[in-house]
């Protein structure tokens, strides 16, 4: 990596960060001259009330005479003078100090430029900043989803026919009944209600109880029990069937 | 990848700042080779294919997104409209680097300005971080920070060149103060005024 | 991996909560399908020896440490955050502690630095609480906590060692000086210089 040169820093006014990048821009850049400089204009920027960074006083008030010494050296040449003598000397310390400050100072003048260039190249890298509590990781699942599922399945799924089994297995109905009674009847004189409902269901038997009971009412037949809960005797009335 | 390599990849995922190869070894139960050679897997693994990278920086390891990425990293998360640091305080963030822990007023002498403006804005900006007072009392003294080291890509506070590096050569010191010997009186032909 | 397979990527990466297929779309200048192919291609990179899986969560997508690794997740979780003191808070807490009440503005200037961030920090971690305003307006006021107290092992917010040296000088440091010993934390005549 090429060092960067403190010696060639860009002439720019706007630029100067301090009394070094000036002192360097004057010394070494003799393309400058002097009164090019606006002198009056630097110091008031520098010790103004709205700089970014106020001169040290102590290294401005040295610059400044170092600066006057330079000028007026610089005049006396211009009008002819023949100018052997060294300045005065307060500049000749000034100048002492300023080289001294200048040349402990140009190193950190190099890592800024060295940082510069870290700068640019770790430009585009990014670091995650989540904080940790919000990076959670999945959980170890204790629950299968598809319980879920079979949940709501149970919700969804049509209710079954509700099982007519234990209701009767075949086909009841009154009429067919009746006519089954009343054909017993021209059989014999009386028919026992227990030999008719023998291995029936308990609905049929009941409806054949109500079929019974419907010839006694209809005046088809009479209905005589011995005891209770004892058989039923049937008995066609007599000019009643056909 | 080894089981080591995935807790290894887990934690620097996880973990908001670089996490040193000690803290690595303590999570995982490993000792520091096998975490180095974990690293290394893990960083092969990535540098094929992956928008990640894994990178020693700021005193540990961190996964980072890769510099070509940038882009659309900025559409997430947008950038501070100035990233830029003037010269000002690059010279400042150089001075505080390379002496750490210094106050202001030795910022200051070194830099022949004040400096109370920039090291606050540094300071904002998570560059620099206060390092407090020395015994006795005096200016509080200011060190620079992980998002320095980050920022800057060193793998810690002692990642910079020697000063030495940077020092001018006895010939360079020697040329500037003949010149300025010689300033004021610039050879006649020359001077145009 | 595609190119934006890498975008998505580091995408997930970065952002601290899920992104949704349409901010996806947005950031990278795709369309939907090609984001869920890209998704696809990028779970199928991660699914095989990464420990991290790219899951679609809360609304959107994500990049998360897979199941079998919470125990080392929990070690990195477990660890004791770094809760020193930083400089700057100390010397904030100790300002606080001897004047309170007292304002941003007063840390500042005794301080000679900003204090805002870490008046702020201090208020999160529970160290220091607004104390309202004085009569007349003015600058919000701060005070200590009893989680301050007990950090530090003290009774009472008087119960503070005494300052023994007073070096400043001047109408501001006589001020301070005043309040110092109404508050009972100096002498009088403690020793001036």
């Amino acid at each position: 990596m090429a060092l960067a040169q403190p010696l060639q820093l860009p002439v720019d006014l706007d630029l100067f960060q301090g009394p070094f990048d000036l002192l360097l821009t004057l010394l070494l850049r003799e393309e400058i001259d002097l009164f090019e400089l606006p002198l009056a204009d630097l110091v008031e920027d520098a010790l103004g009330p709205t700089p970014i960074e106020r001169w040290d006083l102590s290294t401005a008030s040295e610059l400044v005479v170092l600066l006057a010494a330079l000028a007026e050296l610089k005049a006396r040449r211009l009008v002819g003078e023949q100018v052997d003598e060294e300045p005065d000397a307060d500049a000749l310390e000034a100048r002492e100090r300023l080289v001294a400050r200048l040349v402990a100072y140009a190193p950190f003048q190099r890592a800024a430029t060295w940082l510069l260039e870290r700068f640019s190249a770790n430009e585009g890298t990014r670091y995650r900043r989540a904080p940790l509590g919000l990076a959670t990781p999945a959980p170890a699942p204790t629950e299968d989803p598809a319980r879920l599922a079979g949940a709501l399945n149970l919700l969804l799924m049509a209710p079954p026919e509700p099982s007519l089994s234990h209701l009767t297995s075949r086909e009841v109905n009154m009429p067919a009944l009746l006519n089954r009674l009343r054909n017993a009847l021209t059989r014999g004189r009386s028919v026992s209600f227990e030999a008719i409902v023998a291995g029936k269901g308990v609905l049929e038997e009941a409806m054949t109880l109500i079929a019974a009971l419907e010839l006694a009412r209809r005046g088809e037949a009479t209905l005589h029990q011995e005891q209770a809960f004892g058989d039923i005797d049937i008995t066609p009335t007599r000019g009643a069937s056909a | 990848m080894s089981e080591l390599g995935r807790q290894i990849e887990a934690l620097l995922f996880l973990s908001p700042e670089p996490l040193s190869l000690r803290a690595l070894a303590e999570m995982t139960d490993a000792d520091a080779t096998e975490i180095s050679g974990a690293l290394t897997e893990l960083d092969e693994r990535h540098s094929a294919v992956s928008a990640l990278e894994v990178a020693e920086i700021a005193g540990g390891w961190a996964l980072r997104t890769r510099a070509d990425l940038a882009g659309v990293c900025d559409r997430l998360r947008e950038r501070p409209p100035d990233d830029r640091l003037s010269p000002a305080a690059l010279e400042t963030l150089a001075v505080v680097a390379y002496l750490e822990p210094v106050s202001r007023p030795e910022i200051s002498r070194l830099r022949g300005v004040q400096v109370d403006g920039t090291v606050s804005m540094l300071v904002e900006r998570g560059f620099l971080q206060e390092d407090g007072r020395p015994e006795g009392g005096g200016a509080m003294r200011y060190r620079t920070t992980r998002t320095f080291q980050e920022r800057f890509g060193l793998k810690g506070s002692s990642d910079l060149p020697p000063i030495e590096r940077f020092e001018l050569t006895g010939p360079e010191a020697d040329a500037l103060k003949a010149r300025l010997s010689q300033a004021g009186h610039m050879d006649e032909d020359t001077d145009v005024g």
